[in-house]
């Protein structure tokens, strides 16, 4: 299965398994979503099931809060992650503060699905990666896979979970995986080890992250798309590094990250949004704390930079392979 | 540059502080005159009760026309009563927040017929999203006195362990949502719950209220555009209280002769009822549920009062209204004006009337002392300090974890 | 589970793929009936015209009634040769997007009434705040057009240094704003600067343009509380072309039965006009103009017309409605009607629009290859690579002095 | 003056000086603010120029975009900084990109002011520090004063800056200092020496830190209320450390910071808003990339913890003096 097909494939499972379970979003019912994620759902589940908004992602946030209030589980889809703000208010001081200010008396069992990052020449309102905003949010889990397989299992078990969960889709990989060449062919799931993804219900557990290749030399953590990008990166530079693949963001798997780092003594993070203030820095703030005595060099960041997603010359914005390969030189060769 | 005749209009109350009251220009629709149409009426239908005024006690304190619920007696005494113990309790907080007992307090003084006739007119089984502004409600539904003062002093015996400002109240038990600091949220939300209900069947009506205000908020357009598209059963009750802190209603309304008038743009059946009528509010509210457990809907209405008191214990009045507008608010006080119909019923006298206050008194002094026996947020003892680690999410992660140590707690 | 029946109402279209198109359940009012109101006239006198469609061109053709703004023939022939370049442009991009030579195109095919006779009706001095599919006010004012195709196709000419997607034109000498990715964000934004325009004591009206589908956008209301309040000299346009993508008008109108009836609640003067007859639009915005002119506020327009083409060059429409629906659309094709009108004037002919036509397409494959001349986004040239940094405020700060030494340009 | 009327004399300063300076929000205009921060102004300078908005935030940003598109330069008041994020999306999807995707055609010369911070019991909802998010908004200036003699300078830069600043007044502190002891009696600004304030126009430069208190053993870096805390932690723990107060969080002044930490080689970064995330982190990010070799101690982060503000526990959320001593003793203590 492709990227869609999976995520297809857990929202059917997640409809046919659990009655609560609600799909909705702009042109997430007839139509199934301009990416096609819901495609069939609404025909096989019913129109109030799984339909179309208004387009007003805030009052798109706000139904699900009602809903998951009053027991159901709903999944909602913000068509582009860049649209997820007029939304903001009502995840930040309500979907994340309910159960919290209520007690416990009123839970937000909520998925907000989203297509995320860029690399699809989408400019600067189609490609945004705002992951960062909330992982500052107490509250709130927030999910990016970077494969099929991943991206079922995650999605089955954010929808499981009883609490918010922002759950952002790597568009530029829903076809197949891309090591960040843009002129490169373009390469499709089906020959890909996660692009096998079984038919019936299976959850990948919430918080843990995955090492995809094993190394001494350095450890590269990131997530989603950038996961392909930093793989190719370490077989291109010849250098013993060590890829971690994030899939939680928050919380994020500490352990795994520190021992990795405690083990290579130097670390890469990578992101594709903007610099400052990106969950790469809480990540290198936090590994600092945790792996001090073991880093041999500064952790370094590959990153977007600090501009707006530019639409021409979008691959000057994207952290592609060279930017990853210059960072691992870098920390490998110093001191 | 000194002050010049304004580029653009901007809407500015007729009196300001030293200005004698008055409403002069206020005119007010005859009580008894509006008509009631069936709860199935078109939005067009309802126009003339949107732009007018749905009132049913009369100056003579008499119920007159359609919009009068026939009630029973008893069923008026009791509102009379949730209403009276609305007002001393407010009261008696005011006085103890200024005393220090709480950080926080909000009246609802002469508003107390819009929760409380409202919330009569429901089912307690009906779901409400209240503002700060609705305790009424509480008290219709009958929760316990000494819990909500537990929660007002954040004692150790607070609902929401110490969590929440006072009057931000939370009741699940009694179908009372979380009220949240942040204005107009609850009230697209309500219609999520209002969708929730009927997806699983029931036939549970959903209320909200927001302030004359708040309308501006974008969520007021996202509530009754979801409810319009949705058809859901909920009643977005608008209390235009003619207030936002020192903001007076025209600066939300704008060019809109009412606020009832803005449901009628989304296809929904909106009414404006004099707020201070407990009769009017009641079968405003009556109307809208059947209409909405019917299926035909969503109904606005807009409650047309006064915030007799200030916004909250942070604010004083003085520095932008007249005083005594209340006083001379040509719509009365809700309390008095059902007093005032019940004696003229020969159902209640005014030394019923003082031995209720006084006993309702007598309640909610005797209350607090058994409130301040579970602790003050001064003196405590409070819900236990690694409390505040919990219901963040369902278990806390390894950070919660580390952070609980940090705070050696 | 299977599909059961809805447990609350969800709108969708009586037509979808593989039905025929079907308009009979319209009923049209007919051209010529509406009754045109003082540019002073409240709220409440535009209800009827909120309500119905304000209609010039009669099925002969011809022009009737009040709202018959009386345009010379060469005004009318002018109009005419804006909307045929907005479609000659429009289908000449699409091509050419599918030939690679750009990332995206929206067409306005169908619409070009909407936003040529918009911008006729204005002065080129007043300010526009567009969505992405109001190219035709570019061809009004007299944007270049090897200057819009190099911005479409991102070269070193590109006056957005390659910055934005195709048609979200930006050319602040037109007194056309930044076209934005993001939906209704303009509208609000144009109420600010409408009430600058204001203050800096000019006469100058600002109109901005938004969809059907967007008017659910908590923006949308922020536009109207704001423009209601300051009484600025706005006119909101709202596009009802009846797609929001894949997503039919109802489910953004719930149950009101137009959009324009939206405006109404606050308390704004609102017209619901025929958006495919060149004279209704030209007559509504002229109207709307002199009003905001004259200081008596706002103006909401709703523009009934049919989205021709797909969504954008991303989207099918195959796969959510009939084919054909635009032949079958009652309102037909706004360019037509207006060639026809002329012709019955006897101020056009076949021969002279064949040789119309003809002209336009050979301007615009001429610019083309000009435009190409300046690079395309494929082979280049583009703006320089460095450029990127600049423009993210007024000077670079040392983060992107390191970013742009980190990229090594 | 305390803060209130030093922000009060820079918005009159303003206001005599550009006609197109404009100040609103809600209940801004007749009465003055709830805090009082604009009082007096529209009497001054008439309803036009000083004026109350509608009670919707989105709007109050969108219409300052558009005053400031027409060349206006409006100073906008958001009346609780938890009450921003109605304004999220015209402020990271517009105000911060209208300069760039216009390339330069349409600026936006615009302030939004708004009460920032806890520490006055005002529970979740008064008393938020959501300057992070901001911090990750290319385009986008964040400033922080700690006093009044900055906090009218700074504003008076702000206003005359031609770019969007997001201006966060720590409420706190609007009467006097706050060393962090709640119990401790309050101080006023009369006898504190950035009490002192001119009455006329001067400006403290964007993008600049100060150095409060010189030290050699350690670098503590704060902004707002906070660097009262820390230095009064830094007399109390009679540790030697060095306090700067950031002033502005984006542009943040690297080399003040980078100077001060290669001097010390230890650092402590303070921030009342929640951890994960936190602009502490891009601090101390960038801190150990360009300190690395300089460092003898993990960087540390002194902070908010991950969860809502709570109401009658302030004081176990709020980050006081002996969670900055703890901190201080921790980075000198090691190694
Ligand atoms: C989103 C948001 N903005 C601003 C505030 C600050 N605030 C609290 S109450 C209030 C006035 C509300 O007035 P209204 O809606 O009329 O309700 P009322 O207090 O009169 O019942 C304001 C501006 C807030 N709590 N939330
Ligand atoms: C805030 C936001 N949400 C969603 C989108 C994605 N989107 C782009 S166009 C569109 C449909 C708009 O329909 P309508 O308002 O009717 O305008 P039309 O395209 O018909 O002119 C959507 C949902 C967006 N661009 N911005
Ligand atoms: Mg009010
Ligand atoms: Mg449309």
């Amino acid at each position: 299965m492709n990227m869609i097909q999976a995520l297809n494939s857990a929202l059917d499972i997640a409809l046919e398994k659990d009655p609560n379970v609600v799909c909705f979003g702009e042109d997430a019912g007839y139509f199934g979503g301009v990416f096609r994620v819901t495609a069939k759902l609404q025909e096989k589940y019913g129109l109030d099931r799984v339909f179309d908004t208004p387009i007003n992602e805030g009052a798109i946030a706000a139904m699900a809060i009602g809903m998951a209030a009053k027991g159901l589980r709903p999944v909602a889809e913000i068509q582009f992650a860049d649209y997820i703000f007029p939304a903001f208010d009502q995840i930040i001081s309500e979907m994340a503060r309910i159960r919290y200010r209520s007690a416990g008396q009123f839970t937000q069992p909520i998925v907000m699905r989203s297509p995320w990052g860029g690399g699809i020449r989408g400019g600067q309102t189609h490609s945004m990666s705002p992951e960062a905003f909330f992982t500052h949010i107490p509250g709130i889990k927030v999910v990016i896979p970077s494969n099929p397989y991943d991206a079922k299992g995650l999605l089955l078990a954010s929808i499981e979970s009883d609490d918010p969960v922002i759950f952002f889709e790597p568009k530029r990989i829903y076809n197949g995986p891309f090591d960040g060449q843009a002129d490169g062919a373009l390469s499709s799931w089906a020959n890909h080890p996660k692009g096998e993804v079984p038919e019936g219900h299976y959850t990948v557990p919430l918080g843990k992250a995955e090492v995809v290749r094993e190394g001494e030399a350095v450890t590269v953590i990131t997530y989603g798309t950038q996961v392909h990008v930093a793989l190719a990166a370490a077989e291109k530079s010849g250098i013993d590094a060590e890829v971690i693949d994030l899939k939680t963001l928050t919380p994020y798997d500490i352990d795994t990250l520190a021992a990795s780092v405690n083990k290579t003594g130097r670390c890469v993070i990578g992101q594709e949004a903007p610099r400052t203030s990106g969950f790469a820095a809480e990540l290198s703030a936090q590994l600092q704390e945790d792996c001090f005595y073991a880093l041999e060099a500064p952790i370094e960041r590959v990153t977007g930079w600090d501009t707006p997603y530019p639409h021409a010359h979008e691959w000057a914005y994207f952290p592609g392979q060279q930017r990853f390969i210059n960072a691992l030189k870098k920390v490998t060769e110093t001191a | 540059m000194t002050a010049s005749q304004p580029r653009y209009r901007v809407p500015a109350p007729k009196l300001r502080p030293g200005d004698a009251p008055d409403f002069s220009h206020l005119d007010i629709p005859a009580a008894g005159e509006a008509k009631r149409p069936g709860i199935d009426a078109g939005w067009a239908e309802t126009q003339p009760l949107a732009l007018g005024l749905i009132r049913a006690l009369d100056h003579n304190h008499q119920a007159v026309g359609e919009w009068d619920p026939q009630l029973q007696p008893d069923v008026l005494r009791e509102g009379l009563r949730h209403m009276v113990l609305t007002r001393v309790y407010d009261e008696r907080m005011q006085k103890l927040q200024r005393q220090g007992k709480m950080s926080f307090y909000m009246k609802s003084t002469g508003e107390e017929a819009v929760s409380v006739a409202g919330a009569m007119a429901m089912r307690n089984s009906d779901m409400v999203f209240p503002s700060y502004r609705q305790q009424g409600i509480l008290f219709v539904r009958g929760r316990d006195i000494v819990d909500m003062m537990c929660h007002c002093i954040s004692n150790s015996r607070d609902n929401l362990k110490g969590r929440q400002l006072p009057v931000h109240y939370t009741w699940a038990e009694g179908n009372f949502f979380s009220i949240s600091g942040n204005l107009g949220t609850q009230f697209p939300q309500a219609v999520g719950w209002a969708m929730g209900a009927r997806y699983k069947g029931e036939d549970q009506v959903t209320a909200s209220w927001i302030g004359d205000g708040t309308t501006a908020e974008g969520d007021f357009h996202s509530a009754l555009t979801l409810a319009s598209t949705y058809q859901a059963p909920v009643i977005f009750n608008v209390v235009n209280n003619q207030w936002a802190i020192s903001t007076f209603q025209g600066v939300a309304a704008g060019d809109a002769p009412t606020f009832a008038l803005k449901g009628l743009g989304y296809g929904l059946a909106s009414l404006r009822v004099d707020g201070n009528d407990f009769l009017a509010v009641y079968a405003a509210t009556q109307w809208a549920a059947e209409r909405a457990r019917a299926g035909h809907g969503a109904t606005v209405i807009e409650h047309y009062t006064y915030r007799a008191g200030p916004h909250s214990t942070s604010d004083d009045p003085s520095g932008y209204r007249p005083k005594d507008e209340f006083e001379k608010w040509p719509l009365g006080d809700p309390i008095l004006r059902l007093k005032n119909h019940l004696i003229g019923l020969g159902e209640w006298d005014e030394e019923r009337h003082e031995k209720l206050e006084a006993a309702l008194n007598e309640l909610v002094v005797k209350s607090y002392k058994e409130a301040e026996s579970h602790g003050t947020l001064h003196d405590g003892p409070l819900s236990p300090v690694p409390s505040i680690f919990e219901d963040v999410s369902a278990d806390p992660d390894w950070r919660l974890v580390r952070q609980r140590q940090d705070l050696g707690v």
